[in-house]
């Protein structure tokens, strides 16, 4: 049981209750702190598969950006209050009830990997200067693709937002 | 290690998402549980990378960075989806004051 | 000779097409002339080819009607000794009905007039179809010719809806026999691949001729079916009570087609194919009963009727009893003969009934005529030949053809000579029970038919006279042997188709048999002379309301027959077919409206509802893929 | 040529007649179109024996299989006659009935016709296929067009039920084309299939429904009445006179030879299910107060007849059948003729509101009686001849067992034909005239030209059958040729 | 390439045309100009003949296939335009950008239609969807668009999760991401790759709408600006498909046994839901959105047995369908009621556009002589040689169902007497509807038209 190993169970159980915080704690601007506590475990994991670069794009990407967007959203709103309406508890009970069972149906599918599962290894493709080689000869097509998103995603943003 | 914990780990966090879009009504915090299983995938993939950079990397050093940059992309495209999204639900709830899903019911049958 | 023959047959089916397409133009004597002409010139040819003695055995073959596979039927005629006698009689008979109609029917208006003697054509025309065709098919066609010759004429003043309705009924009747005809054609054709006469009952080659096997299934099946057709169309039990109905035509042509013809067409249907019938002596036996039965059955009948036509037309079907028992007994020379004379009689009896009928403007019942002979005393004279000649007085001609259908009768079985006997006796006295009651007494019609009537013209007397002639003399052709030597001329004549009866009795018994039967015929006549001499009231006992209507027949068969299939009809179209097997269809249909209906619940509109059906069936698939295939 | 030309007329003349404005010219054009057509089918009958007139074949569709093959052999010889002769025939009769939009009628008609006649000469599965669709669909628009009041659901339910049913007949055909060896829709490949027995048990329902629905029997015929009794009578023609034909073309041309076990194997059960409906149908008759409805009952009765008498697979009995698909609908064309005239004289249908209508128009009463008498299948009528085949074929059969049985039953129809027929002549002729019925004028003079055809192919063909019985001989022993592999199995 | 270049440069000229031309009318000349120049040089492009050369590291393949397709789905498109844009205008003010998103959407069209990596399949499908969510939403004053486009936004975007599942443990399984080098192990596919094609089948399955993850379909398209449905129940949707096909074929071709099962039951259930759902509408739009669930389940057949056939016919039934719908929609936009009796009497006021009305809905209804009738054949043809007959019997009776509710829209059209108030059409629309209709039944009578492309 090496130092890594047990800094993943840390991690995991970490990353479990604050992903499960998220749902479960009422108010909504709670849920987005423990969201981005949750991005944080999982940069976190990324740091012992030692993808440095993806864990700093994490946190800055998600924890930074994408979670502030959504914070200034809802205090825009000023939804942060406790009393949000919540779904009759069959309901929950019915999705709860169907996740686990789509859980375990799961764990007990992969469960059968074991025998050609491998090992983890180490090496430093995740640091910054190997991916950028790669992406930007290999996948420089798939890159250029992703702008088209964005202008999408930019054209739509401003249709939907902008008022008339 | 065993990725196999990664798997497990990853797909609990998953579902921790789905049942989180199956349990809650603000449309916000259904679109996070979403942003949740995105990140689960993350995870998983450079799992995966690097178990196959492991694998293979005696032929192709470069072996297992395709999964890291597939994350990359994820998180690209998730950051256009949050705008649009965001955007969505802004718009609902100028017309509607309220971002509760369970009102979403003019539409049905 | 081949084209001769042909003429035959095709003069009256000109005059059909002529009088049918120009009944609104031509006038009422071009019409009868050409109605009396044709069937008089093929009655001038058949006599021709009668006096020439030419017949051939083999049939005369025109061209192929059908002509499918390895079954060939084709369109000819076969004229022997037996057709030629019966072509005598139709077109005979037929020519002086026709002359008596142009008389009867005076009084229809023009169009009417010609699609009578059309109709009557067209009867002509089919019945010799039946009697000269040279194969199963051709007689069928002739067989169901007549049959809706019948069903028109009986319809023919069709402004009255019972007459119609009767029309329908006799040609239903009819065509139940048919049934059972067309059926043993088709087993005919299984048998032995041929409907020709020739081919399968000539003595050297014939197919039936050269079989030894006696009541094997299919010859049995065979004559049983044929028979049904002849009873339909003879009336006999079962399928007798379309007759009675039938008298609703004009009542020449009851002369001509309910009497004289048609009628017969059954009894010549069995003697021509007597070679199979006598492989089959089981249905010989039930023909033999059946026709007994029916002619004691008719008898009674008779004896209450009080409508003129009536009583003829009970006496009828009893006298084709006779005839049937017969051609059960195996004597089909008998039966024919007394086909021939039959014809004689029973048309003179029922042209005189009409000729009665015409005096008195249309009255039928005789309880209001009475007193006639004064006023109609050609009419009177014949019909008494006529009474004398049925009831089987020496020396008339029913003495004769009666006398050998007893005889035949007696040597097959006692029973049925006995039933025969009595119904001899019923005969005499319900023909004269009639006559007295028709002719003499007092009048007692109303007073303008007092002045009306008057004895009806030539046309209508002369065919009086001939037939009551042929009555008289028409037996000779088949004195027995025991009078004279070289009698019997009709058995010899007709030896090369019908065998012979043989007999195996003295001539004493034969003696005493017909000393029997005139001297039961004649206490039969004094009796009803006693009892009708003068008309009083006939007092109802409960036996005679059965007699009278005749035997709750009618009301039987609409009540085991015709009630319950339309009861089934009625319940098949309103439940079964509408609620049953539509329902069936159209449930498909709403089953689907139903489901859809079901279905739009899914579609809640929620969205937590619809990730939550679709996470559920994620897991399900997920199961059925890693858990539930093997 | 000719057979192309045969398709190619109706079909061009129809379309055109869609564009012709105002009534008249497009009921002529109509018409001329129809005689052409028949002018046509008899020079290819008579004119064009054997000869290559009679052929013809193009490929299209690529590389589907699949080729535009035609070929007038002696059925289709004797369905296309049919087909030429009651057109003109209908539009003559139907001339003075004044339809809305009559363009569109008529290019319908016309399309129908063009759908038909490819159904009887296509020799590809699926050009067969195509043109039993085209022809249902025109048919569809017409009755629900121009029918009566309840016409809009009827038409639905029979153009739903006809048309699921032959999309299992598609499948059907799939299927064969795939066990073919070239994977060829064209029928000798078909006939050259030997399918084994058990996957032929199932293909032959397949196939099988979709005509037993068109023609139709016993217990899918439901349908039909209401159809008939909705759509216009000119349409109701079309239908039960030449549409029903389809069906038992079908069961001649694309099941018995193509999978001959089964149809050994199924005949007892379609036989039996054939003489129930024809006595059912018969008992249904008697009890209907409609013409139409009687009219339709009737004809289901001796459709049913036609297919038992396929089912008997004897040679007198089909050629029966095929010439009394001839006869039957000349007759029953006949027959709607008359209901048509009734109904647009007396506005109604009711047996029970007639009567008396000989007194005042004796032409009609005579035309109708010798059509009547065809109907009983009286001899020298033409349908006797088909008849008397038809039973003697399912008497003599030795595809089944019961076969006495069946053709006894069957025969029960002849008497009970009788009944409801004559009964019908009485309730709407004879008796005394009634308050609708006492001022009838007779027929006019395109009515009466358009019986008399009818009146005089009934005779002709009822004294001298025999041209019918050669034009169809030899393709019928094809056919048992092919169909009889299936007597040298024991049942 | 050159295509999906063409069509994001001219998307992102339609961008910026908002400043450039002021008319509408010029806005959508250029989207025409546009269009039909990305036709042309698509139609080179299936010619080989290429104007520039990109190295895509074989992470897309521009086989004849996608090509075609690609070709289709344009042509479509232009028909769309052609009959449609003008009614865009109705929607909202931003009348140019529609055209741009409409444009980054084709391209994204490319993208699936030619993948061969799964991150290019990813982001093609983002690239759909993404401007998809914003059309749906763009008639922002209606709550409908508005509800029609979260949900379609949540949905859609749960499934994108679901799909990047499938594609990491596929990725686990593999090591890789290109289609065509995935090979399943020695001993039979491992279980890690199976999971991950049933996430990928889902997530397909959700994006061509097929049941049971089809729930999404109706609520949008009834939601949706009717326009911008029109364009999605067509041409998005048959992207889609070829994407499913594409990516089945190629990644999970080989291990056919594994999966069939489950697209027979997903087929099944499609056909079922769509048909017996459609019969009870009443709002022909909706019944339009359940009538593509349907005709999505005679499409999926086509990956049910992925052959040569099953290209073929994709390839038809997705002009036979777009074709139909689009014309169907081009009207239905004109009429003031949407319900099936606002229909009545139409055929009175509208003779022309009525039958060409009626030849489509023959057309998709599966009539002979419509390209809808050989499309459905060919997808029984292929279902039956891969050995499904109770399957393809199925889907047969359901056609039969499908009948059922494309009538009631005919009989109310002709033989349902009823006053509408008039519509303005246009006889260049008309002309163009005749267009489209006559392409219809060519393409029924003539297959070869479009599918020899395929091969030669």
């Amino acid at each position: 049981m090496g130092i890594t190993q047990i800094l993943f169970w840390i991690l995991a159980i970490f990353t479990l209750f604050s992903a499960l915080m998220v749902i479960t704690s009422k108010n909504p601007v709670y849920s987005v702190l423990w969201l981005i506590i949750t991005f944080f475990t999982i940069s976190g994991h990324y740091i012992l598969l030692n993808a440095q670069f993806l864990a700093v794009v994490n946190i800055i990407v998600y924890a930074g950006a994408i979670m502030v967007l959504f914070l200034f959203v809802l205090m825009l709103m000023n939804l942060a209050k406790d009393n949000e309406p919540q779904k009759s508890k069959w309901l929950k009970l019915a999705g709860a009830l169907a996740g686990g069972s789509l859980l375990l149906v799961m764990v007990a599918a992969l469960k059968g990997t074991e025998q050609q599962m491998t090992e983890l290894g180490t090496g430093n493709i995740g640091l910054i200067e190997n991916l950028g080689q790669v992406l930007f000869t290999q996948y420089v097509v798939p890159f250029e693709i992703s702008s088209i998103l964005f202008l999408s995603a930019m054209v739509g943003a401003v249709i939907i937002g902008k008022k008339e | 290690m065993n990725v196999q914990y990664y798997i497990f780990l990853s797909v609990a966090l998953f579902v921790i998402g789905i049942v989180g879009v199956l349990t809650r009504r603000n449309a916000i915090i259904v679109f996070m549980c979403i942003e949740l299983m995105l990140n689960a995938v993350n995870l998983l993939l450079v799992a995966f990378s690097k178990m196959h950079h492991l694998a293979n990397s005696a032929k192709d050093i470069t072996a297992g960075t395709d999964g890291q940059l597939f994350v990359f992309f994820i998180m690209v495209v998730a950051a256009a989806e949050v705008s649009v999204g965001l955007a969505i639900i802004v718009m609902l709830y100028r017309n509607t004051q309220s971002i509760d899903i369970n009102f979403l019911n003019r539409l049905k049958h | 000779m081949k084209n001769l023959i042909f003429l035959i047959p095709l003069l009256p089916l000109i005059g059909f097409l002529v009088n049918g397409l120009g009944r609104k133009t031509l006038p009422k004597g071009v019409v009868s002339l050409i109605g009396c002409g044709v069937v008089l010139g093929s009655f001038l040819i058949s006599l021709m080819i009668f006096l020439q003695g030419s017949y051939s055995a083999t049939p005369f073959k025109y061209f192929d009607f059908i002509n499918v596979g390895d079954l060939k039927i084709p369109f000819s005629f076969q004229v022997d000794q037996l057709s030629t006698l019966f072509i005598l009689i139709i077109t005979g008979v037929g020519f002086l009905i026709h002359m008596y109609s142009t008389a009867y029917m005076h009084e229809e208006k023009r169009e009417h007039y010609g699609r009578y003697f059309a109709y009557l054509n067209l009867f002509i025309f089919s019945m010799l179809l039946l009697v000269m065709g040279g194969n199963f098919l051709i007689m069928f066609i002739g067989w169901e010719g007549v049959g809706l010759c019948s069903y028109l004429l009986i319809g023919y003043w069709f402004k009255h809806i019972d007459y119609t309705k009767a029309a329908k009924k006799a040609f239903v009747m009819n065509r139940i026999g048919d049934f059972g005809f067309l059926l043993a054609i088709f087993w005919i054709v299984q048998q032995w691949g041929t409907l020709s006469f020739y081919d399968l009952f000539n003595a050297e080659t014939g197919k039936v001729a050269i079989m030894s096997a006696q009541n094997t299934t299919a010859v049995i099946g065979i004559t049983l079916l044929l028979f049904v057709g002849a009873a339909g169309k003879s009336a006999q039990i079962p399928l007798y009570t379309w007759l009675p109905d039938a008298m609703a035509g004009p009542t020449p042509v009851s002369a001509l087609i309910h009497a004289a013809t048609m009628v017969t067409a059954g009894i010549y249907m069995i003697a021509r194919s007597n070679v199979l019938y006598n492989l089959a002596p089981f249905t010989l036996t039930i023909i033999a009963i059946i026709g007994a039965a029916t002619a004691l059955l008719a008898a009674t009948i008779a004896l209450k009727q009080n409508d003129i036509k009536k009583v003829l037309a009970y006496s009828t079907v009893s006298q084709l009893g006779y005839m049937f028992l017969a051609l059960g007994s195996g004597a089909y020379v008998a039966a024919i003969f007394h086909v021939m004379t039959h014809a004689f009689f029973k048309a003179l009896l029922f042209l005189g009934s009409g000729s009665v009928i015409h005096a008195m403007s249309g009255q039928q019942d005789i309880r209001f005529m009475g007193g006639l002979k004064s006023k109609l005393k050609i009419t009177y004279a014949t019909f008494v030949i006529g009474c004398l000649a049925i009831a089987g007085i020496p020396p008339l001609s029913g003495f004769f053809s009666k006398d050998a259908v007893l005889l035949a009768a007696f040597e097959h079985n006692t029973f049925l000579y006995i039933v025969a006997l009595i119904t001899a006796a019923l005969t005499a006295f319900y023909m004269f029970r009639l006559l007295f009651i028709t002719f003499h007494g007092s009048f007692r019609g109303t007073e303008e038919q007092k002045h009306h009537v008057h004895e009806s013209p030539a046309a209508m007397t002369i065919p009086l006279i001939v037939l009551a002639v042929l009555s008289i003399v028409g037996g000779f052709v088949g004195v027995p042997e025991a009078f004279i030597q070289g009698g019997e001329k009709l058995t010899r004549f007709l030896q090369p188709v019908v065998p012979a009866f043989a007999h195996h009795i003295s001539h004493s018994t034969e003696y005493l048999l017909m000393l029997v039967t005139a001297v039961i015929s004649i206490i039969a006549i004094v009796i009803a002379w006693m009892r009708y001499r003068t008309y009083k009231e006939e007092k109802s006992t409960p036996f005679g309301k059965v007699l009278a209507n005749n035997w709750y027949v009618d009301e039987v068969y609409n009540s085991a027959i015709v009630k319950p299939l339309n009861k089934f009809g009625s319940f098949a179209n309103t439940y079964f077919e509408r609620s049953g097997i539509d329902a069936l269809v159209n449930g498909v249909g709403r089953m689907v409206n139903y489901g859809s209906r079901q279905l739009r619940w899914l579609q809640s509109g929620q969205i937590g509802s619809y990730i939550l059906l679709m996470v559920i069936s994620m897991v399900l698939l997920f199961v059925l893929q890693f858990f539930l295939r093997s | 040529m000719i057979v192309l030309l045969l398709l190619l007329l109706p079909l061009v003349g129809g379309l055109v007649a869609f564009f012709l404005k105002e009534g008249n010219s497009a009921r002529g054009w109509s018409l001329a179109i129809a005689l052409a057509t028949l002018a046509v089918s008899v020079v290819g009958i008579i004119g064009a024996k054997g000869s290559e007139n009679l052929f013809f074949s193009a490929p299209w569709m690529g590389n589907l299989g699949t080729r535009f093959s035609i070929a007038l052999d002696g059925m289709s010889q004797i369905l296309c006659l049919l087909m030429a002769v009651s057109y003109p025939l209908i539009f003559l009769s139907t001339w003075k009935s004044n339809y809305s939009k009559p363009a569109n009628f008529f290019g319908l008609m016309l399309l129908a016709q063009a759908g038909m006649i490819g159904v009887f000469i296509a020799t590809d599965a699926l050009l067969f296929y195509f043109f039993w669709e085209l022809a249902l669909i025109p048919v569809y628009f017409l009755c629900s067009g121009w029918g009566g009041e309840r016409r809009i659901p009827v038409t639905f339910k029979f153009f739903i039920y006809t048309f699921t049913a032959s999309l299992l007949m598609l499948l059907g055909l799939l299927y064969l084309y795939f066990q073919t060896p070239d994977r060829s829709f064209a029928l000798e490949a078909f006939y050259a299939l030997k399918l084994p027995n058990e996957t032929q048990l199932w293909v032959f329902w397949l196939l099988f429904i979709a005509f037993a629905v068109k023609m139709p029997v016993f217990p899918f015929h439901t349908w039909q009445p209401d159809t008939y009794e909705q759509s216009p009578t000119a349409v109701t023609m079309v239908l039960s006179g030449l549409m029903v034909k389809m069906g038992v073309y079908g069961v001649i041309r694309w099941v018995l030879p193509v999978v001959p076990v089964a149809s050994y194997q199924w005949g007892d059960v379609v036989m039996s299910m054939a003489v129930i409906g024809i006595v059912y149908a018969s008992v249904l008759a008697m009890q209907q107060n409609d013409l139409k409805r009687l009219v339709a009952y009737s004809s289901i009765a001796h459709v049913g007849l036609m297919a038992a008498a396929i089912f008997a697979e004897t040679k007198t009995g089909l050629q029966g059948v095929l010439m009394q698909m001839f006869n039957h609908g000349v007759n029953i064309i006949g027959l709607w003729i008359v209901v048509e005239l009734i109904e647009r004289q007396f506005k109604t249908r009711k047996l029970s509101e007639l009567g008396g209508v000989a007194q005042k128009a004796p032409g009609l009463t005579i035309l109708l009686v010798i059509l009547a008498l065809a109907n009983v299948s009286l001899p020298l009528t033409n349908s006797f001849v088909g008849e008397f085949l038809m039973f003697n074929g399912i008497f003599n059969s030795t595809a089944t067992k019961y076969s006495a049985l069946f053709s006894a039953v069957a025969l029960i129809s002849i008497i009970l034909s009788a009944v409801y027929t004559l009964g019908m002549i009485q309730k709407i002729f004879y008796g005394p005239t009634n308050s609708i019925t006492e001022n009838t004028h007779d027929i006019f003079t395109n009515e009466r030209v358009a019986l008399g055809v009818i009146v005089l192919l009934i005779v002709t063909f009822g004294v001298y059958p025999q041209p019918l019985l050669n034009l169809t001989s030899d393709f019928v022993d094809v056919l048992l040729k092919q169909a009889s592999v299936a007597n040298l199995m024991v049942k | 390439m050159n295509t999906l270049i063409f069509t994001a440069l001219s998307g992102v000229l339609m961008m910026f045309s908002a400043f450039l031309l002021k008319s509408k009318t010029a806005v959508r000349l250029l989207a025409h100009v546009l269009l039909a120049a990305i036709i042309i040089i698509n139609l080179l492009e299936l010619r080989d003949v290429r104007l520039l050369n990109i190295n895509v590291e074989g992470m897309m393949q521009f086989d004849r296939f996608s090509l075609l397709f690609t070709l289709v789905a344009n042509v479509c498109t232009f028909a769309f335009f052609a009959l449609s844009s003008k009614d865009m205008e109705k929607v909202g003010v931003h009348y140019s950008d529609y055209f741009a998103l409409l444009f980054f959407i084709l391209s994204g069209v490319v993208l699936v239609a030619s993948f061969t990596s799964l991150l290019i399949l990813f982001l093609g499908i983002e690239i759909i969807s993404i401007p998809l969510y914003i059309l749906t939403g763009s008639d922002k004053r209606n709550l409908k668009s508005n509800e029609a486009s979260l949900k379609y936004f949540l949905m859609g975007s749960f499934s994108t999760g679901l799909m990047l599942m499938g594609i990491a443990l596929v990725y686990g399984a593999t090591g890789t991401f290109n289609t065509t080098l995935m090979t399943s192990g020695s001993n039979g596919p491992s279980v890690l790759f199976l999971s991950g094609l049933l996430m990928l089948l889902f997530s397909m399955s959700f994006k061509v709408s097929a049941a049971p993850f089809h729930f999404w379909t109706p609520d949008v398209y009834d939601g949706a600006p009717t326009v911008f449905t029109s364009f999605m129940a067509t041409i998005v949707k048959v992207a889609g498909f070829i994407a499913f096909m594409r990516l089945f074929s190629q990644a999970f071709g080989d291990i056919r046994a594994e999966w069939q099962l489950l697209v027979a039951i997903v087929v099944a259930l499609t056909l079922f839901i769509g048909n017996i759902t459609a019969v009870f509408q009443q709002s022909v739009k909706r019944m339009l959105a359940y009538s593509s669930i349907s005709q999505a389940g005679f499409m999926m057949l086509a990956v049910y047995s992925v052959s040569a056939d099953a290209r073929e016919g994709i390839i038809l039934y997705a002009a036979a369908y777009s074709l139909a719908t689009i014309g169907i929609f081009a009207v239905l936009i004109k009429m003031n009621d949407y319900s099936f009796d606002g229909f009545n009497g139409f055929a009175k006021q509208q003779p022309l556009v009525a039958v060409t009305l009626v030849i489509f809905l023959l057309s998709l209804a599966g009539i002979p002589l419509t390209a809808g009738f050989l499309s459905k054949f060919y997808m029984l043809k292929a279902t039956i040689d891969a050995g499904s007959m109770s399957l393809s019997i199925f889907a047969v009776l359901m056609a039969a169902v499908s009948a059922y509710y494309y009538f009631r829209l005919i009989q109310a059209m002709y033989f349902k007497d009823g006053v509408m108030e008039p519509i303005e059409i246009s006889s260049g629309f008309k002309y163009t509807l005749i267009t489209i209709a006559a392409i219809t039944v060519l393409l029924g009578i003539f297959p070869g038209l479009l599918t020899h492309w395929l091969y030669f």
